[in-house]
Parts: structure tokens; C-alpha cells; sequence
């Protein structure tokens, strides 16, 4: 058939898939530096390791359908979600674990619904929840550069925390760190222990906590990708402004948290989530009004799993949750339209 | 257990199934004045489904009865060869039933098709016009016969009894009416 | 609003402007206009002319000449259908029509007579010019527009070939708002911007016939902005004759030029896809219609438009007038620009709403803008849709085009018919912006003509069914009526019988008495 | 109130009787191809779960633990949603023929529906006030419902994704129930 739209003749250049995901990659390291700095280094080698484990595990699926492997990567959508999924798990997580998060990402978040386009639900939170339920422990273990000097201790080298994630167990094989003496909880994790026990908070002591361990810093550095992506267009204000929106409202209404709001916002995934994640347009809802109420779902599941719930952070389950009903929105939202 | 407690569960079943008695026949009652017969209006939705060639290639004599027979008897919704896949499909959501390969036994699918009289051989004797099932074809006896295209199912039944062979199926033309955009390739 | 949501606030500029939903801005790229000294160059009428037997529905229509009879320029060929040219009917056959598949249609081919033609040409020229006569011929047209309509078989040249009588009468009474369309807004055609730098006083007086024949209270005639010398030259017509026109500037966003865009950049109504822009109260005429009315109220027959050569591989851009009929190929020889037939990808229309052409032995029709060269390319294939919506940003029907191209491409056509797909004006905008080079437009295109064919197909269905229930019900009446005659006739039979038993009866019944009475003998 | 309000709540997301105690997956699978029909399943099975266990806590508190005979409880149960089911049948089919044809067997099989039953049990177990029991069996049926159209919406956005045919159909849709199932355990813990 001859060509129906002349794009040559225009002389409109669309921007490509590839040069989408590139931006959103590039609007993500302001936040991974400040994430090496103030949190971990360990997690570059979590993010080097589960891109690379991605896109060849992606190669090898698309190749198993008889498809060219190549032109699945090079749009680099995988790369994108296999950097997400490094940045949402604990930097200490053995890498034989974030390899089940990975393989579980690509091939049951992805590739099995048929590829880039296709997945209902956003597969860097489907490895996230996956392996969040299945290795509970090493997945709320979390410990930051700054907590060991303020517990006055010796940080253990570098090369002892690699080889610690190397084995299939990180406290067992590294008997001469004191694992124990760490409070191995983010700021989140430790208000809600704290509320659960019903111990008196301070709002400045949590404040100056969540400050200390590095989160506000890194979350500051999301902000600003974010920020970067709003202003070259690539994502629109709709989802991440519901998502923050809808959750800082509910904490101001109901929250018994006593980390003050713009620290509750700032520590966390929320950052990370409401500019990187829940914009994914795949997993998405179409139009700009259901994206609002997408979003604002998320907002609201985050608060009620953070507040209410089992799981500290409840990201992961929001947007889950949210991808799932996506289709559900998107035909009211027609059902709707259709009526105006 | 109190004779009382007996008696309470006794007076307590009765009403509630009064009560569901009750409510089951006001629900049956208003719901049969909108569907006086349940069938009809399945074999209706059945029958808006099929092609409506008329050809009686599923041994029915048009779309109508085999409709019936599908509601009525449980006749297998696969005896439809013009209606082909596609029908089998709708026939099957509808129904909520398994889909099924179509039965070669009735014949197979064909692409959209008229019928043609070669009106030079044509001897006027008026069978396909009694063969026809939707009137398509004019023409009195001893004269010449023609085909309404526009009118024309395909159905084939005009051809068997022909006795000299002058009706041709052949795919209609494309026009500049009926030409369709074609699909991008995915 | 997007990647392009600066392009918006432009549209906003302006007290009495309103905008519309997405759009893009687009390079003009007007090579007809830029690289010719002539605005427009008049073409004599090529040897043959081919002319399509199709009404507005594609619809074959029966010839109203014979063959081998001789036509004059203007005289009915078939219902709407007049000759360009005077000549003789050479054929009445298939040809290739002017189309994005090679097709063919019945059409009447005429071989130009070019001594009477050229005089013909002559003659109409000088009526025109005799500009004392307009004033007697208006009102003649004011009282008798019928005549005058019918008569020139006029159509409208913006691109969708609408019958203007038949949108007169639609329209006529209850007029608020008259909009002559002069936005010309896709890239490469600068036929209406040619038209207006050379004949802007003719069309002043069109639209002058327009606004007098609607009695509309306001007349708007829209000009983009890109066009400046186009406005000048109609500002100024427009006042040498003193028409109540109001002359608008349009910023220069694609697709403006579509009369639901426009009308909304206007007056701020959006009106929906199924309601005509004459239940509102507004009327659109492309600017090429009304001059093409000052031309028939003139007594000169729509035969030729302006079409715009150009295209990045067009050796020789410009824009000319030339007969309805002519083959493309007869055009581009006539313009030096033979070379591009075999080096270059032809198109009809512009680089968004036009079509590639197979071969350019086609006729060019009243719909024929722009005739473009472009290179050959291969385009890139598609890859999958990630569903980021920048499609959805720029399209001026306000539609869901990611969502749509899944039904379209899956062929559910009640999901797409659910989602507006008949809102689409298939601008081609969403297909600019799409990262992953999806064919959207094709792929609804697609499914607006298979919708189409299988409502048609429905009704054929329903007929058949009707006309089968017809028939059962006549073979059961035949049926019953033949039983009913066989019993009537048996039932006749029996009555016919039942005297002559009674004879016979009677008959022995006297025998026995007479045997009886002969017996005592 | 507030209990009842999480008695609801708790049945509803927390401890959704199909996507965290896998009870009633048959139906979940085999209705769920269109929304009418999901719709339809959902509310047959609301009336059904409701009624069925109104009537299992009145036999069970005034007739099964007086007379001391709990161990009929799973008989006499199944005998009651049996006769409930048939119950909804017959309005369902004289109020509706065609949807009666869409859900076809699986509306007899709500008798089978593991998530019936088993809701009356557990609601007989713990103990439940008349109310409590009717909000419970609401609750499950009202959870059953909305994943149930939650499901057939997102398996109908499946039908036009490129699922390779290995796992088109059946296979695909457990693989979303299970992922459906993850999302659903982020309600775990709710207090």
C-alpha cells in the first residue's frame, strides 16, 4: 500500500520510544546520585546488575517467540524498568534475589502479555510486590551511610557488603558486621513500629531521622528528574500532581503519623512513584480525566496500605492495584463521555 | 430445647418461605410480561446473527429455522458455511457455548459472491426464478432472466435447477463505491 | 496539551478568536507560490479529457451523451456532470480514476476540439470582464438561483466535493453566520492563497452573491496568517465594492482549514460530527466555491480549478489552471515537469490528506488540490503503541486515537463506534506525533470504510431476510390457494354429481314404481 | 457500627475469598470472558451468598446447635444454597432468557461454588450475629463481584494484546488472576 500520511513532506519529526525511555532515564539520575551519595553505593551495582540481567533475559524471550531480540532492547523500555525495579529494593538485597525480581519482571510482568505495549500492569512493581511477599526479610532490611556513623560504628568496607551480596544469605555470611546493632528500618518503617507499640513520637526526632538517613535527599533528587520530565513533556501533570496530591490530603486529614507532611512525602518511594513509576502510559489510564482518578487511587491506596496496612510502603500494591482497574476507569470514563 | 423454641423454628420456616414464595412469584410474574416467551426472543438475537443467505446448506430450509432449531433442538452452531468463522464466533458469545471449527459437511466458506445469468443461452424457463428464495431473479416464461445483483444472497440454489448451465457465481466487481480503505499492516 | 501545547496559546491570540483542541504547526512550505513569477498559469485544455461517470456517493451515474456526438463546453454530460471542453464523445468506458487504489469507473472520454475550445475560452473571458453587466446578472441570480446552479453544476473545491446547490438548500433560511474558508493550511497547496492574489475582486463579488443570497447577518472570510499578500489583496477587494464581509486572520495551525476546526477557531461552537454546521445557524463555502459562483452567475460553467505543483522532487513548482478531466500526466508535461513521472512518488493533495497515485494516467477531479513529487522512501515499520497519548493531545476532534487504533485494528467496530470514530476528520495529525510510527490514520480509515461496508451489508442482510419471509409467505399462500382450488374443485364436482344421483335416484325410483305398477298386469 | 462497617471492609479487599483464599475460582474463570455476563454472575451470586447465608444462620443457630447436630452443618448447608440457587434461577430465567443462556452452567453451579459454602461455614464458625453473618455473606459476595469485573475487564483489554498462543486464553488469565492476587495481598494486615 503507498503511504497514507506523508511525515517526510511535513517535516515533523516525532520524537521515538527510544529517545521517550532515554529521557526518562536520564531524568532519573539526579536521583540515583544522591541515592549513591546519602544512601548506598551499593546500589549502582544493583542497577548495573538487573539492567544487564534484563535485557538479556528480554532478549531471550522475545527471541523464544521467534521475534529479533534487538528491536525489543534497543527501545530500552526494559532498561527502564529494570533500573526502576534496582531502585525500589533494598541496596543490600543478594543479587540472586533481584535476579527472581528481574526474571519475574520480564516474564511475567511483560513479556507474557506479549511485550512493550501490551502488559496491564507496570512489571517493575510486579518483581517489586513479587518479591516483597516472597523474601519479606532482606526486603525491609535497609540500612543507609549515614546511620552508620550515627550509630558511631565502624562501616564495613565496600567489598565485604559486595561479597555479603553475593551469598544466599547477607546477615549469616557476614558475622563480623553487627547486623543487629543497625535499626535496619527506613524512617517509614520505624514511625509505624513506632505507632504500633504505641511509643510516644516526636515529630522533630522523626523529622531529623528521615533527614539523616539520606531519604529526603534522594527523594529530592526524584523530584527534580521529575520536574525535568514535566518540562520536556514526556510525562503530563496529571498523574503525578492526583498521586501527591490525593495522599497529602489524606495524611492532612487523617494521618496519625506524626512525621510532619512534606517528611511523609519525601520519605519513601512517593517521589520515585508519583513521577516514575505511575506515569508508565502502558499500565496507565487513556484519558487525562481517568488519569486523575488513577492517580488519585493511587494516592489514597498508598496512604490507607501506609497508615492501615501490613507493608510500610505501599506503593508497589497501589499501583498494582490501580493497573488492575485501569480498565474498569477507562470505560466508565467512555461510558461517560459518551453521555456529555 | 423448649417446646416453644420448636414451635418458633417451625412458625419461622414457614414464613420465610412464604415470604421467598411470595417474592419468587411477583419476580416471575412481572419478569414473564416483558418475555411472554423466553425462546422467542433468543431465537430472534440468534437469527440477527446469521447471514441471512437463505442457501439451507444446514439443512434447514433458511436462516430463520436453523435459528429455531439451534434454540429449540440444541442444533450445533457450526452448520452455517457463509456465515462461516465469524458467525460461529457471535453465535458462541451470545450462547455462552464453546466455539466450534465449522462443519465441512454443510459446505465451506466463500467469498462474498452474485449470481450472473449468461442471458444468450438463457432459454426462459422459469425454474431458478421458483428456486430463488429472495426473489432476485425477474424474467417471465419464454423470455430471458436476469439477476438483481443488488439483491443477490449467493446462495447457489438457483443453479442446480437450471437446465441448460447459464448461471454463474462470480465475486462482485470493485467499484469506487465499494472500495474499502485497506488495514495497515500491525 | 502536549509536545505541542505552545501551538494552542498562539490559537488563543485575538479578541475574537477561540481555538480549537490540538493541532499542530506545520512549515507552510508553499514551493507552488515561492518559486513562480505567475501566481497562476492558465493551461490549455490537453487532447483528450477523461471525465468520471461518479456522483458525490462514488455512485455510477448513466451518460447523458452518446458516442461519437459532438459537445459543447458547459453542456450536460450526465446528472451534475457538464464538459470541460468542447469536443467529441470518444469513448463511454472504464478508466482509471483519480484514486489511492488503482480503480476503474465508467467515464465519458472527449476528444478537444481546440480551435472552437480556445474560442470558447475567448468569449468567456471577455464576459467576465464586462464588469457592467455583474449588477444585472446578480440580481437575475438573486431571483433565480436555481437556474444559475444548477445550470454550472457547481461543487465545493475545498476538498470534500459537496454539491453547493444541495448545501444552499440546506442551509438557506435561518443563516446566522456565513464562513468563506480561505485557510489553507496543509503544507504544498497554495491553490486558494494563488487564487486570492489574482482574483481577489471576483471573489469579493462571489462572496458579495453569497452573503446577499443567505441574508446571513455576519460574513466572515478566514485567512491565515501566513498569507499576507493575500490579505492585502482581499481587504482591499473587499472594500472597493463594499461588501458587509469581515475579514479575519487566522493564526496558521493544522487543520484549520477543516470546517469543524475552523468553525470553532470562529465562533467558539464545536459542533458535533453528526449535526450539520446548518442546524447551528452556519454555513461554510471554500473561497474557491465562491469565486467559482462569480464565475457561473457570469454564465461561465465550473470546468477547471486551480491546482498546486509542488513537492520537494517537483522540478518546476507552480500552480495552474487546468480543465477537470486532464490526466495528471498531461499536466506535468505541460509544466516541464515530465521527469518526475518516472524518478518520484506522485500524490494527489496535500502530504496529510492526500494519497500516493499508482499511475499518472488519472483524471484530475474538482477535489484535486495539489499534485506533489515527493523521493521515494521506505517507511519506517510500525512499532507497538506504549499509549503515551500525544495523540490524543493533538487531535481536533477531541478522540482517543491509541484506544481507537486497538478497536480499529482488532475489527470491533461497535468499541470504535463507541469511542466517536465517526468524529475523526482523518487530519493525519496523530500519525505526525505518534513515537512509534503508527499508521493511525490509515488503520481508521480502514475501519470507517469497513463500518460502512457492513451497515451496508446489514441492510442487504435485513432486506434478504424480509424479502425471504415475503416469499415463504407467497409459496405458502400459492400453496394453500392451489389445496384450496382442488378442494373447491372437488367439492364442484361432487355438487355437479349430487343431481345426477338424484336423476338417477329418481330415475329408479320410477322404474321400481312402474315395474310395480306393471306388476298386477 | 464501625465493626460492621469493617466486617465489609475486611471481606471486600483484605480477605478476598477469591484472589486470597482462592475459593470460587471456577466461576471467576469462566464468566469473566464479558462484562454483561460478569455483571450478571456477580449479582446472581450476591442474591445467592446473602439469602443463603440468612437462612444457614437460622438453621444452624435455632435449629443445628439446639438439637445439638452441628456435624449436618455442611449438608444441611448445601441444601440450602441448593435451594436458593434454584430459586435465582428461576427468576433469573423468567427475568432474563438471555442472560440465563450466557451464564448457562455455571448458575446451577453456584451450588458448587466453594466460595458459598464456604462462607456460610466460616461464618458458622466464628461465631457471627444474624447481622454480622448477612454482612459477611454480602461482603463476599460484594468482593466476589467487583474482582470478578474487574477481571472480565481487564481479560477483555487482553483479547487484543500479543499474547503468544501458548498462553492465550485460560493460561493468561490465571497468570493476571495471580498477579491480581499479589496486588490484592498489599491489603494484608489492614487494621
Amino acid at each position: 500500500m503507498n503511504i497514507i500520511v506523508d511525515k517526510h513532506a511535513t517535516g515533523v519529526k516525532a520524537r521515538s520510544t527510544q529517545t521517550i525511555m532515554l529521557l526518562v532515564l536520564l531524568a532519573l539520575a539526579p536521583g540515583i546520585l544522591s541515592y549513591t551519595v546519602f544512601i548506598s553505593p551499593l546500589v549502582i551495582f544493583n542497577i548495573i546488575f538487573a539492567v544487564c540481567s534484563a535485557i538479556a533475559l528480554e532478549w531471550f524471550a522475545v527471541h523464544l517467540r521467534g521475534d529479533n531480540g534487538l528491536n525489543s532492547i534497543k527501545d530500552g523500555s526494559i532498561a527502564l524498568a529494570a533500573a526502576l525495579l534496582a531502585l525500589c529494593v533494598p541496596p543490600a538485597l543478594p543479587f540472586w534475589q533481584l535476579f527472581i525480581g528481574v526474571l519475574i519482571m520480564v516474564m511475567l510482568g511483560k513479556q507474557v502479555f506479549g511485550g512493550i505495549g501490551h502488559n496491564p500492569f507496570n512489571p517493575a512493581m510486579v518483581g517489586y510486590a513479587a518479591l516483597l511477599v516472597s523474601f519479606p526479610q532482606s526486603m525491609t532490611f535497609w540500612f543507609t551511610a549515614a546511620e552508620w556513623s550515627a550509630m558511631g560504628m565502624q562501616k564495613p568496607p565496600l567489598l565485604s557488603l559486595l561479597n555479603a551480596k553475593l551469598s544466599l544469605d547477607i546477615i549469616a555470611s557476614t558475622p563480623n558486621i553487627q547486623w543487629d546493632g543497625l535499626t535496619q528500618a527506613t524512617p517509614l518503617e520505624h514511625a509505624r513500629s513506632l505507632r504500633l507499640q504505641s511509643l510516644p513520637q516526636s515529630s522533630t526526632e522523626l523529622n531529623q531521622r528521615a533527614f539523616g538517613s539520606g531519604w529526603i535527599q534522594t527523594s529530592l533528587g526524584f523530584l527534580l528528574g521529575g520536574v525535568f520530565l514535566l518540562y520536556k513533556k514526556v510525562i503530563r501533570w496529571h498523574i503525578p500532581v492526583s498521586v501527591i496530591g490525593s495522599f497529602a490530603l489524606l495524611s492532612l486529614l487523617f494521618s496519625t503519623n506524626s512525621l510532619s507532611l512534606p517528611w511523609s512525602l519525601l520519605t519513601g518511594a512517593m517521589m520515585l512513584g508519583a513521577f516514575f513509576i505511575a506515569t508508565d502510559p502502558v499500565s496507565a489510564a487513556s484519558s487525562r480525566r481517568a488519569q486523575l482518578v488513577f492517580g488519585t487511587g493511587i494516592g489514597a491506596l498508598t496512604f490507607v496500605i501506609r497508615e492501615f496496612g501490613g507493608y510500610p510502603e505501599g506503593f508497589a500494591f497501589a499501583v498494582l492495584l490501580m493497573n488492575l482497574s485501569v480498565p474498569l476507569i477507562d470505560h466508565i470514563d467512555l461510558l461517560m463521555s459518551q453521555r456529555a | 430445647m423448649s417446646t416453644f423454641g420448636v414451635i418458633a423454628v417451625v412458625a419461622l420456616t414457614i414464613i420465610v418461605l412464604i415470604a421467598m414464595g411470595a417474592l419468587l412469584s411477583y419476580l416471575s410474574r412481572t419478569g414473564s410480561e416483558k418475555h411472554a416467551d423466553p425462546d422467542a426472543e433468543l431465537i430472534e438475537a440468534v437469527n440477527a446473527v446469521l447471514p441471512q443467505t437463505q442457501c439451507a446448506q444446514c439443512g434447514y430450509p433458511g436462516c430463520r429455522p436453523y435459528a429455531q432449531a439451534i434454540i429449540k433442538n440444541d442444533e450445533p452452531i457450526n452448520r452455517c458455511p457463509p456465515g462461516g468463522e465469524q458467525t460461529i464466533e457471535q453465535l458462541s458469545t451470545l450462547l455462552g457455548t464453546p466455539v466450534l471449527a465449522l462443519d465441512t459437511s454443510c459446505g465451506q466458506q466463500k467469498p462474498e459472491q452474485v449470481a450472473v445469468i449468461k442471458e444468450d443461452i438463457c432459454i426462459g424457463c422459469t425454474l431458478c426464478i421458483v428456486a430463488c428464495p429472495v426473489d432476485a431473479i425477474v424474467g417471465a416464461a419464454k423470455l430471458m432472466h436476469t439477476v438483481i445483483a443488488d439483491e443477490c444472497t449467493g446462495c447457489e440454489l438457483c443453479i442446480p435447477p437450471c437446465p441448460v448451465d447459464c448461471i454463474d457465481l462470480i465475486q462482485p466487481e470493485q467499484t469506487a463505491a465499494s472500495w474499502q480503505w485497506p488495514k495497515p499492516a500491525s | 496539551m502536549g509536545m505541542f501545547g505552545k501551538e494552542k496559546k498562539a490559537c488563543m491570540q485575538g479578541p475574537l478568536l477561540f481555538g480549537f483542541h490540538g493541532g499542530l504547526q506545520l512549515q507552510p512550505n508553499k514551493r507552488a507560490l515561492q518559486n513562480s513569477t505567475d501566481p497562476i498559469t492558465e493551461l490549455e485544455a490537453p487532447h483528450e479529457l477523461v471525465i468520471p461517470l461518479l456522483d458525490y456517493n462514488k455512485n455510477s451515474i448513466a451518460p447523458q451523451v452518446e458516442l461519437n456526438q459532438h459537445v459543447n463546453r458547459g453542456q450536460l454530460l450526465a446528472a451534475g456532470i457538464i464538459a470541460p471542453a468542447t469536443g467529441q464523445v470518444m469513448a463511454i468506458e472504464p478508466r482509471h480514476i483519480i484514486h489511492p487504489e488503482t480503480i476503474k469507473a465508467n467515464a465519458v472520454v472527449l476528444e478537444v476540439d481546440k480551435a472552437s475550445d480556445n474560442q470558447s475560452v475567448h468569449m468567456a473571458n471577455q464576459a467576465n470582464h464586462d464588469s457592467t453587466a455583474w449588477d444585472t446578472q446578480l440580481s437575475a441570480f438573486l431571483n433565480m438561483p436555481d437556474n444559475v446552479l444548477q445550470q454550472s453544476a457547481l461543487y465545493g473545491l475545498g476538498g470534500a466535493g459537496f454539491p453547493t446547490a444541495s448545501k444552499l438548500d440546506a442551509a438557506l433560511g435561518g443563516i446566522q453566520t456565513l464562513i468563506i474558508n480561505a485557510a489553507e493550511c496543509e503544507p504544498e497547496i497554495a491553490c486558494d492563497e494563488a487564487l486570492m492574489q489574482t482574483e481577489a475582486t471576483h471573489i469579493a463579488r462571489g462572496i458579495d452573491a453569497l452573503v446577499q443570497l443567505t441574508q446571513c447577518r455576519h460574513c466572515l472570510l478566514a485567512i491565515e496568517d501566513s498569507m499576507p499578500a493575500a490579505i492585502d489583496a482581499m481587504s482591499a477587494a473587499l472594500k472597493s465594492i463594499n461588501a458587509q464581509v469581515k475579514l479575519t486572520v487566522i493564526p496558521t495551525i493544522y487543520p484549520t482549514g477543516a470546517e469543524s476546526s475552523l468553525i470553532q477557531t470562529l465562533t467558539g461552537r464545536f459542533i458535533p460530527h453528526n449535526e450539520k454546521p446548518s442546524d447551528h445557524g452556519i454555513v461554510c463555502f471554500n473561497v474557491a466555491t465562491a469565486y467559482a459562483l462569480y464565475q457561473a452567475i457570469g454564465g461561465k460553467a465550473l470546468d477547471s480549478r486551480v491546482v498546486s505543483l509542488g513537492g520537494s522532487a517537483m522540478p518546476n513548482p507552480l500552480n495552474v489552471r487546468v480543465r477537470f478531466g486532464s490526466s495528471v500526466e498531461a499536466i506535468l508535461l505541460a509544466t516541464g515537469n515530465a521527469s518526475v513521472i518516472n524518478t518520484a512518488r506522485l500524490r494527489a493533495g496535500g502530504p496529510l490528506s492526500g494519497f500516493d497515485l499508482d499511475t499518472p494516467q488519472v483524471p484530475i477531479t474538482a477535489q484535486t488540490n495539489a499534485l506533489l513529487a515527493e523521493p521515494c522512501i521506505t517507511e519506517t515499520p510500525a512499532q507497538p503503541c506504549i499509549r503515551c497519548g500525544e495523540c490524543s493531545d493533538v487531535c481536533p476532534a477531541k478522540l482517543l486515537p491509541q484506544q481507537l487504533h486497538w478497536y480499529a485494528m482488532s475489527d470491533d467496530h461497535e468499541k470504535c463506534q463507541q469511542l466517536n470514530l465517526d468524529a475523526c476528520i482523518e487530519c493525519g495529525c496523530c500519525d505526525l506525533v505518534c513515537p512509534a510510527s503508527i499508521k493511525l490514520t490509515q488503520s481508521f480509515r480502514y475501519a470507517k470504510s469497513k463500518a460502512k461496508h457492513i451497515a451496508q451489508h446489514q441492510q442487504k442482510t435485513l432486506d434478504a431476510e424480509q424479502r425471504f419471509a415475503l416469499h415463504e409467505a407467497r409459496v405458502a399462500k400459492r400453496k394453500q390457494e392451489k389445496a384450496h382450488a382442488i378442494e373447491q374443485r372437488k367439492q364442484s364436482l361432487k355438487a355437479r354429481s349430487k343431481p345426477q344421483s338424484d336423476q338417477i335416484k329418481a330415475a329408479l325410483e320410477r322404474a321400481k314404481l312402474s315395474a310395480k305398477s306393471k306388476k298386477p298386469r | 457500627m464501625s465493626e460492621y462497617a469493617l466486617i465489609i471492609l475486611t471481606t471486600v479487599l483484605v480477605n478476598n475469598f477469591v484472589l486470597t483464599q482462592f475459593l470460587g475460582l471456577c466461576p471467576f474463570m469462566g464468566v469473566s470472558r464479558s462484562l454483561e455476563s460478569a455483571l450478571g454472575m456477580g449479582l446472581a451470586t450476591t442474591f445467592v451468598l446473602t439469602l443463603a447465608s440468612a437462612l444457614s444462620f437460622v438453621i444452624d443457630h435455632w435449629l443445628l446447635v439446639p438439637f445439638n447436630v452441628t456435624y449436618l452443618r455442611t449438608i444441611s448447608f448445601i441444601l440450602i444454597i441448593a435451594i436458593v440457587v434454584q430459586y435465582t434461577e428461576i427468576v433469573i430465567r423468567k427475568r432474563s432468557p438471555l442472560l440465563h443462556r450466557v451464564l448457562g452452567l455455571y448458575l446451577p453451579l453456584i451450588t458448587t461454588n466453594c466460595a458459598v459454602l464456604g462462607v456460610a461455614l466460616l461464618s458458622a464458625r466464628q461465631h457471627h450475629s444474624f447481622l454480622e453473618a448477612v454482612l459477611f455473606g454480602f461482603g463476599a459476595a460484594a468482593g466476589f463481584t467487583l474482582v470478578l469485573v474487574l477481571f472480565s475487564m481487564l481479560r477483555a483489554r487482553l483479547n487484543h494484546a500479543n499474547v503468544p498462543i501458548a498462553f492465550k486464553g485460560n493460561a493468561i488469565g490465571l497468570i493476571t488472576a495471580g498477579i491480581m492476587s499479589l496486588a490484592f495481598m498489599g491489603f494484608s494486615g489492614l487494621t
